[in-house]
């Protein structure tokens, strides 16, 4: 690539022809304040903090995330003007922003309070009208508040650009303008598959998840309530960022430890249910392909991923596989198999799950997930977040806690389904298992690295005993939406295709700590492989407590008792407008 | 002491000074004078008789005879006929259910009991010689004499005598943690800040019969090794400091303090420190912050006084009213007094009905008399022919009791009855203002030291006067509950923990009317000024 | 504030001595030391609390704390004659607030205030313990209970009159 | 000490007696949230944050005042109490501006980090709110009353470790506040300056007078010789205000970092505290054989300058009549350096960073006017000088070395543990011994006059003559010494060192946010290290101050010494209504 000498603050650097000044000044190790600004994304310049002075320009500062660095160019961010047009810049947006940081959920981790430190901003010199509010707790994942948005438009950029979703988009115009669903709408009748993308890209605290905190505060307060809890497989790798520790950090056992003293009765493990997921799936997908049924076949464990499906792929629907997420899967067996075993009352089993997801929320809601009448099988839902802010309200030192085990039988799982946080995870987890069952041979290596990895669109060709299976692993809804398209062209011959919400997997979940970048996604993935690794059982249908729930309770996979738990079926959603039946959207 | 046939009791207490007391004391003693009978009869004053409604009064003995509303007319009339004719004034002779001093004269009347008010207006306060007279430092001759102070806290422990000043701890256990405590000077001080509103009785305390309370430390110092003791009364009662600083005064010159007191080897003496405006000093802690010259702000318990207490010496804090009960007890025995009263609460209770009653006054029981019997037996129930609606109990720091609780015992096992402020409502009063009320008065004294109290008196006002004033909502009063239990649960100390309990008690007993103010934003009495505008009021 | 010529200031110097060795030369007399101050000169003032404070030989920051918690003692110049008006329960309930509209009416200031003639200084105070003759006031040391709002005008009479009379 | 045994949230544990719960809890590893409580202080219990349920009792305890006791069962987060702390942090909130992100403290305030522990979402409380005017009276200490929480940190350590009671509560109830004297400006009172109250301050309450305005204009104005000099306490700390460990040694790191702001010369304060010994080590042999007033006390420290004025002014003839090396810089920078470099003086604009706040007001003592200017211009705090560089894009810890300007870079060991009690006695003994034995020190450290003690005395036996020598720091224990003094317990003394702050200017009132004991001894330990690692260890050594010497002024209290390089002081009254013109006394 070509390569061009830019000079920045006296520093000469040598850059590719196709940078920014921003890119060139982080070439030459200046810190340049961003806000709008996301790596990886199309440059949008609207916020001006990182406005810096080109030297023989016309005059006006520039935005050195989007203009690009020419050779020769010689860039001062270290004067007089750029200083006072940066401050300048903070101070208006603070002049909008409803300023209650300690009321706020994102302070001390707030893009916006950082640049306000870092710029030294002392003065609230503009004051006058604020933007009218909107407050819309409407949606039952995430909560937008008008009033703490800087128009950044990260969260557009996501849900347009990543998710293919669109719900999010700037409406109005200059003072007026706010970022909000199509016709302002608002967003529980919106379109929008409650990844929480939107919240992940937030540098402030204008979207964040619906609070699940003060019920279950209340729940673990009530005597005749017996609170567990199940944490997902990409929790454990991501929580400990929360309370200072670098990306990636494995701390399963501490985050054990840290919920036993928030005060849960049982903490147990969604990975229990993810193993089961791999044989309720694997078994369905063994079905399909050698009774004739619908293929490719659909992961059905990523709930952003099923909304968007039943919006945008109605058509598709029977490709899914009918297990229901292994959260669910949990949630069912919490309220019956363990009430039994425990001989409780399963109108006194609170269940709560900790997941790295907004989505989550959404479907623990859905009607179909009550296998006991009257009682949701997840009661209440926690981000990463959410969980690290229970442990931090309950004063937990989580840094200096002890490694604690799960609590049985619940919390006994196997490295396939760790791995489930993983784009790609379920894919080779599935195949560890189909291929022992199909062959009835031991698997000498079960790290399928062909669908590990970051790729948006992975595929792979397993020879499973004498099938070649085709499968392919997407992640992030853009490139789910590139393999559904393919499918409904009829151009994808896969049999098993493995779709996650959110790229990366579940450890990019809308529910992680934030930040959340590639190399973060990129640590944490490492992470979970390595817990995979750490684990003395690697396959699920090895998993003791699998067994022994078929053995004492379940009978065999896709059971009939099995299906009335652990499967579900799936509603086509009209897109626009929503109250216009689905066949006349069809037809127009 | 001369012999006189009669003694005139005049009420020269506060509020019958104001109503021309001092008038009819001097026709008094002209008119005995100008008839001859200045060497039979004696005119005394004396302090409040407990009858705030009716002064001036007098009191005739020994027939015992009360005249109620005096005026200066009356006196030659009293003089002629009773003193002269033997004739009472029927006119102007109390009525038969009339309280107090009838009783301390030995009428029949079961309710009232005075054990530690029986020298009130008996007795000239400013006289040690009819303290004496009556029995005075009797108790105190006995403790030095017949007694060790292990015998005095065993006898105190065994009267079952419990603080008067609403905690109610066992005050024979108190003198004993002092008394064992390590120290070069221990203290003894008397609490007589009464700021508590609606309380009333340790002012009658040190008006009517200051030695009582010397007597009282004098036998605790005895008890517990001190050498120093302190009565700290609050700045406003000038008339308690100068009859108890005279008191001292004669007390000291009869040896009865200072150096070998009764010449028994004890030294003891006392000062009265007089506060200077704080509600916060009667916690004792605060109270002894003061006292060392500093801002009365409550120290961190533990450690408790009776062993790191004034000048970080073991001190003995107690209330008027107990220490006026130490005398009868070693006098009497613990076995006598602790017939009197209820399992938990023995003896007797100074309570002051005061508010909408038709006698607002000083009152002794028994523990176990009912709340109707002091508010209706004694104090003549409500008056202007209102019905009865509540009565705060113990003041704004206590709770707020309705109809049902009329006849409930008052006693530690029953109703407490705190320091023994009785104000009363009637129909036409509304809660909401009253505790309104309560609320402003804590915001005004509270310390200031904690953040609950501090804040926490603030906006419960805020939102008491956004109440009454019609802009509230039902959810200001989940927060307000729950800003009542943090204060409870937090406070530092008394002040701030018993701050929302008259409120607390108050929504359960009388939530309608809350409700009223809340929701239908109007005051079912008609007290409230509820027409302001939201926006101006709630800004 | 004070616009202290040293002719004055040697004289506060000289009360403080005075009241200082009456009282006691320490710390814990600074309360009765206050009283006497405030009892001689009307109110506790700057220069005073200074020499309090060289006198016992603690910090001024000590002795005005204190001079400020307490209600009694006046940091700042005050009317000749202090009305001091009970709302507390006792007295609120028997309508102090009717007394204290009365007194406003009669001399034309809020409680917290002072007249402009510098004769009242009218505040609202918590329980006097005259709770038995409620609603009741205390002017400087004389008190007044049983009130109505007819007998306001006649009670204050006196403190105007002896304002004139005695030609301040 | 005896044990007893305790439970702590259900953890037995057995504790020694005497300790405060939340000691006990705080060995357990269990945290509990405080903010009145401060471990250099007495205890106060006034917040209540702390509290925690601990059984059979009635109400919550204050767990930073409650002691233990056996059988002890306390909870430190069950749900009543964590209710209620919640409601206290609201109560603060509700009374506490909203204006965090201009706010000093933003993001290293401990309100702030409690409302995130403790999860406020809300702040229920309105009404009023308390606005009283900030007071920037003072050029070294500003106050914002409106940000206090009256927490009584301030109060606690401006009596109790600095024996100057200053601060203080004044009213009662919701109108309590802190006010400073007899509650007017803080200028007017009786105030040392020494900001330890800014140090301990958990709020934006109190704080810096910050000239970094000023300062800025100097460096964009192309007229002005912009130069800086750096104490040597600022080189162990400054890195904590970039998230790096107390005691990290940044010297060099931190010379880049002002180059890069744009200073025009980056000089060492070190290089005139070795001036300073040269200066002061001669009076105090001039004092012993000529027989001048001794012990001689060290004059370099300008809060405890403000502190003997105030209240021992009687003893001021003890006082070395030697600015403080600050000012001497000041004074040589506008004289020998500007004619040295053909500047005119009046274009230096000479700024210095320095650990402490009490030098912005000595640097505006009239006294300090010896080069015909003002010797210094302006004073920045280590925080402020941060800040500057935070604002200026710069990341300390990811810079590469510089290297001092010559020639008032050249400095020794000796002048670097000037930061640290002991450290102006050891670098005088270094000389006094050499000196006057004429014999080279075999051991550099004299360890008999470090540590922490508050005082510490030695009798160094220097050929044959013992020197008697204390040092004492923190203004209570210099009340010690002076009372000493005037008892005549130290009337065979010869030489005293007084530092205004605890652990020397490393614990100033201008350093970073916490100060603490453990950071004030990591501090310790860098610039111990510093020292170690120098090559030239002695005062006398350096070449530059020979130069200095040889080319300007002569020999030690040479005429011109006196001129530039010497004070004199002025008694102050402590009655601050009066308004007495101060006399000077002239000391000789």
């Amino acid at each position: 690539m070509e390569q061009i000498n830019v000079t920045i603050d006296g520093i000469q650097v040598s850059v590719p022809k196709d940078s920014t000044v921003l890119d060139a000044a982080n070439a030459a190790g200046i810190y340049i304040p961003t806000l709008c600004h996301m790596p990886g994304h199309k440059p949008l310049g609207a916020c001006r903090v990182c406005l810096v002075e080109i030297e023989g320009g016309r005059g006006a500062l520039q935005a050195s995330c989007s203009f690009p660095a020419t050779d020769g160019m010689v860039v001062r961010t270290n004067t007089r003007r750029v200083h006072n047009a940066r401050k300048a810049v903070v101070e208006l947006m603070l002049s909008a922003h409803r300023q209650d940081c300690n009321a706020c959920n994102r302070t001390l981790n707030c893009e916006l309070q950082a640049i306000a430190k870092r710029l030294g901003i002392r003065e609230n010199r503009f004051e006058g009208e604020m933007p009218k509010r909107i407050e819309d707790t409407s949606s039952p994942a995430i909560v937008r508040d008008s009033s703490k948005c800087i128009l950044c438009r990260r969260c557009v950029e996501v849900c347009q650009n990543v998710q293919t979703v669109g719900t999010l988009f700037a409406v109005d115009r200059g003072f007026d303008t706010v970022i909000a669903p199509t016709a302002k709408k608002e967003l529980a009748e919106a379109v929008c598959v409650a990844c929480g993308q939107c919240v992940s890209a937030c540098p402030v605290g204008a979207l964040y998840e619906k609070n699940h905190i003060d019920r279950v505060w209340d729940a673990i307060a009530d005597p005749d309530k017996h609170v567990i809890v199940q944490t997902a497989p990409a929790v454990r790798v991501a929580i400990g960022e929360e309370f200072g520790l670098p990306a990636g950090s494995r701390v399963t056992r501490k985050m054990v430890a840290g919920l036993r003293r928030v005060g849960f009765d049982k903490v147990f493990d969604t990975d229990f249910t993810a193993d089961l997921t791999i044989l309720e799936e694997g078994h369905e997908f063994l079905n399909r392909l050698t009774n004739g049924g619908v293929l490719p076949m659909l992961t059905s464990c990523s709930p952003g991923w099923i909304n968007f499906i039943e919006y945008f792929y109605p058509e598709l629907l029977p490709n899914l596989s009918t297990c229901k997420s292994p959260q669910q899967m949990f949630g069912a067996l919490a309220k019956t198999y363990y009430a039994e075993k425990m001989g409780v009352d399963p109108s006194k089993i609170y269940s709560v799950s900790i997941m790295p997801c907004t989505a989550k929320k959404l479907e623990a809601g859905r009607e179909e997930m009550s296998v006991v009448d009257g009682l949701s099988d997840v009661d209440a839902v926690l981000t990463t977040r959410e969980a690290a802010q229970m442990m931090r309200e309950a004063g937990v030192d989580f840094v200096n806690l002890p490694d604690e085990p799960f609590d049985e039988p619940l919390g006994i799982s196997t490295g396939a389904a760790v791995i489930f946080g993983a784009t790609g995870g379920v894919m080779e987890a599935a195949l560890r298992t189909v291929y022992e069952v199909v062959t009835g041979q031991t698997l000498e290596n079960v790290n399928f690295e062909a669908v590990r990895g970051l790729e948006g669109v992975k595929e792979a060709t397993v020879k499973v005993g004498d099938i070649e299976a085709k499968v392919a692993v997407a992640s992030g809804l853009s490139n789910a939406r590139k393999l559904m398209d393919l499918v409904m062209e009829g151009k994808a011959d896969y049999h098993f295709i493995e779709i996650m919400c959110c790229p990366g997997g579940c450890l990019g979940g809308g529910g992680q700590p934030i930040p959340t970048t590639d190399e973060i996604r990129k640590a944490r993935m490492q992470a979970i492989y390595a817990e995979d690794e750490g684990l003395p059982i690697r396959k699920s249908h090895d998993n003791p407590a699998i067994k022994a729930l078929y053995e004492e309770f379940l009978g065999e996979p896709n059971s009939h008792k099995a299906h009335k738990l652990l499967h579900t079926h799936y509603t086509p959603k009209a897109l626009w407008p929503t109250d216009v039946p689905l066949d006349e959207v069809k037809s127009k | 002491m001369a012999f006189y046939r009669a003694h005139i009791l005049v009420d020269s207490g506060t509020a019958a000074v104001l109503k021309g007391a001092n008038a009819v004391r001097n026709t008094l003693i002209e008119e005995i004078k100008s008839r001859g009978l200045d060497k039979e009869i004696k005119v005394v004053e004396t302090g409040a008789l407990g009858l705030a409604g009716a002064v001036p009064a007098i009191v005739v003995y020994p027939e015992g005879v009360t005249y109620a509303n005096v005026t200066v007319e009356d006196v030659p009339e009293i003089v002629e006929e009773h003193l002269l004719k033997g004739r009472r004034v029927q006119r102007l002779v109390y009525k038969d259910d009339t309280p107090a001093v009838v009783k301390a004269a030995g009428s029949a009347r079961s309710a009232e009991m005075r054990v530690v008010l029986k020298n009130i207006g008996v007795i000239d306060p400013t006289s040690i010689d009819e303290y004496i007279a009556m029995s005075g430092y009797e108790a105190l001759a006995k403790a030095l004499t017949a007694m060790t102070p292990e015998d005095v806290i065993a006898e105190m422990k065994a009267s079952g005598l419990n603080g008067r000043g609403g905690a109610g701890f066992p005050t024979g256990l108190k003198w004993e943690f002092t008394a064992k405590a390590d120290g070069d000077i221990k203290y003894i001080v008397c609490n007589a800040d009464e700021g508590e509103p609606g309380n009333f009785k340790d002012r009658l305390i040190m008006e009517g019969d200051p030695h009582q309370i010397i007597e009282g430390m004098v036998i605790a110092a005895y008890a517990t090794g001190a050498q120093k003791g302190f009565i700290y009364i609050r700045g406003e009662y000038q008339q308690s400091v100068a009859n108890t600083e005279r008191a001292i005064d004669v007390a000291r010159e009869m040896g009865l303090l200072g150096c070998d007191i009764m010449g028994s080897g004890l030294n003891f003496d006392i000062e009265v420190f007089k506060g200077a405006g704080a509600y916060i000093c009667g916690e004792e802690t605060a109270l002894l912050a003061s006292i060392e010259g500093f801002r009365g702000e409550s120290r961190v318990k533990p450690p408790y006084p009776p062993t790191h207490g004034l000048f970080g010496k073991p001190t003995v804090i107690n209330n008027v009213e107990t220490l006026a009960n130490v005398p009868h007890i070693i006098v009497n025995g613990a076995q006598w007094y602790s017939e009197i009263g209820t399992a938990r609460s023995k003896g007797t209770k100074i309570f002051s009905p005061c508010g909408d009653v038709q006698y607002p006054g000083v009152y002794e029981v028994p523990f176990g008399s009912t709340l109707r019997e002091v508010i209706f037996g004694m104090a003549g129930g409500i008056k202007s022919g209102k019905k009865f609606k509540a009565v705060l109990m113990g003041g704004p720091s206590g709770v707020l009791v309705g109809e049902d609780a009329l006849d409930r015992r008052l006693c530690s096992e029953d109703l407490n009855p705190g320091a023994g402020a009785l104000i009363v409502l009637d129909e036409t009063k509304c809660v909401v203002d009253l505790i309104r009320n309560c609320a402003q008065f804590f915001l005004h004294e509270s310390c200031g030291q904690c953040t609950p109290c501090r804040e926490g008196t603030k906006r419960m006002v805020e939102l008491f006067d956004w109440w009454a004033a019609g802009s509230g909502s039902e959810q200001d009063l989940m927060l307000a509950d729950q800003l009542a239990t943090t204060m409870a649960l937090t406070s530092r100390c008394g002040l701030g923990q018993f701050a929302g309990v008259a409120f607390k008690s108050s929504i359960s007993l009388f939530e309608d009317e809350y409700l009223a103010h809340l929701a239908d934003k109007s005051c079912p009495a008609g007290v409230c000024d509820m027409d302001k505008v939201e926006e101006e009021v709630r800004a | 504030m004070e616009s202290c010529n040293s002719n004055c200031c040697v004289q506060c110097d000289a009360e403080v001595v005075a009241i200082v060795d009456k009282c006691g030369r320490t710390e814990c007399n600074l309360i009765p030391i206050l009283h006497q101050l405030q009892r001689s000169m009307g109110y506790v003032s700057n220069e005073a609390m200074e020499k309090v404070a060289a006198e016992l030989g603690i910090s001024v920051a000590q002795v005005h704390g204190t001079a400020t918690f307490y209600s009694l003692i006046y940091t700042k110049p005050h009317g000749k004659n202090v009305i001091r008006l009970c709302d507390s329960p006792p007295c609120h309930l028997q309508g102090s607030g009717a007394i204290r509209d009365a007194i406003t009416k009669a001399i034309g200031i809020e409680p917290g205030e002072t007249t402009s003639d510098g004769n009242f200084t009218f505040e609202t105070v918590s329980c006097m313990g005259l709770c038995g003759v409620a609603p009741a006031i205390m002017i400087n040391d004389d008190v007044y209970g049983n009130l109505t709002v007819d007998a306001i005008p006649s009670i204050l009479e006196k403190y105007f009159a002896c304002c004139c009379k005695e030609g301040c | 000490m005896a044990n007893v045994n305790i439970k702590i949230n259900g953890q037995d544990l057995c504790v020694d007696e005497g300790l405060t719960v939340l000691q006990a809890a705080q060995q357990a590893g269990i945290g509990i949230p405080t903010l009145c409580y401060h471990a250099d202080l007495a205890l106060d219990g006034v917040c209540r944050v702390c509290s925690v349920e601990v059984k059979g009792q009635r109400a919550l305890c204050a767990s930073c005042v409650y002691p233990v006791s056996e059988g002890m069962e306390v909870l430190t987060h069950s749900p009543k109490v964590r209710n209620a702390r919640k409601v206290i942090v609201e109560l603060m909130l509700a009374n506490h501006p909203q204006d965090c992100l201009i706010c000093a403290r933003n993001q290293n305030c401990e309100l702030q980090a409690m409302a995130r522990e403790l999860g406020v979402q809300d702040v229920r409380f309105t009404g009023d709110r308390k606005d009283i005017p900030t007071d920037s009276s003072s050029t070294s200490v500003v106050r914002d009353p409106d940000k206090c929480i009256l927490c009584g940190r301030c109060v606690r350590t401006c009596q109790d470790i600095q024996s100057v009671g200053a601060l203080h509560f004044s009213g009662r109830g919701w109108d309590t506040e802190i006010v400073a004297g007899l509650g007017g400006d803080l200028a007017d009172a009786v105030c040392v300056s020494c900001g330890q109250c800014i140090n301990r301050c958990p709020t934006g309450a109190l704080k810096g007078n910050d000239p970094s305005a000023k300062i800025w204009d100097a460096i964009y104005d192309p007229a002005k010789h912009v130069i800086v000099q750096t104490a040597p306490a600022v080189r162990a700390s400054i890195g904590e205000e970039f998230g790096m460990e107390p005691g990290s040694r940044v010297t060099r790191k931190m010379v880049t970092a002002l180059r890069m702001l744009g200073f025009d010369k980056v000089f060492d304060t070190d290089f005139t505290a070795d001036l300073t010994i040269m200066e002061e080590g001669s009076e105090l042999i001039q004092r012993v054989t000529k027989g001048g007033v001794l012990p001689q006390i060290t004059s370099c420290s300008p809060g405890w300058i403000n502190f003997i004025e105030y209240y021992y002014p009687e003893l001021l003839p003890h006082l070395s009549s030697c600015k403080s090396p600050q000012q001497m810089f000041g004074t040589l920078t506008k004289t020998y350096y500007a004619e040295k470099m053909g500047i005119d003086p009046k274009d230096i604009v000479s700024v210095s960073i320095m650990p402490c706040v009490a030098k912005k007001f000595e640097c505006d003592r009239p006294e300090m006017y010896s080069s015909g200017y003002k010797d210094v211009d302006y004073v920045l705090t280590t925080r402020e000088a941060a800040a500057m560089m935070k604002e200026a894009g710069i990341d300390l810890p990811s810079l590469e070395d510089g290297e001092y300007d010559a020639p008032f870079g050249i400095t020794t060991g000796a002048g670097a543990i000037f930061g640290n009690t002991g450290g102006v006695m050891e670098a005088a003994l270094r000389t006094a011994y050499e000196l006057i034995t004429g014999e080279a020190l075999d051991d550099v450290n004299i360890t008999a006059v470090r540590g922490t003690d508050g005082i510490r005395e030695a009798t160094i036996q220097v050929g044959a003559l013992p020197v008697k020598a204390a040092v004492a720091h923190g203004l209570a224990t210099a009340r010690e010494v002076l009372e000493g003094i005037k008892s005549g317990r130290y009337k065979d003394y010869a030489f005293i060192e007084i530092m205004c702050c605890p652990g020397g200017c490393i614990g100033g009132g201008g350093q970073p946010q916490p100060t603490n004991e453990e950071i004030r001894k990591k501090r310790i330990e860098g610039i111990y290290a510093e020292d170690g690692a120098m090559e030239l260890r002695k005062s006398h050594e350096n070449p530059a101050i020979k130069a200095i010497y040889e080319e300007f002024l002569g020999e030690p209290l040479s005429h011109k010494s006196h001129d530039l390089l010497h004070t004199t002081y002025t008694p102050r009254s402590q009655r601050t209504v009066k308004s007495e013109k101060p006399t000077k006394v002239q000391i000789d």
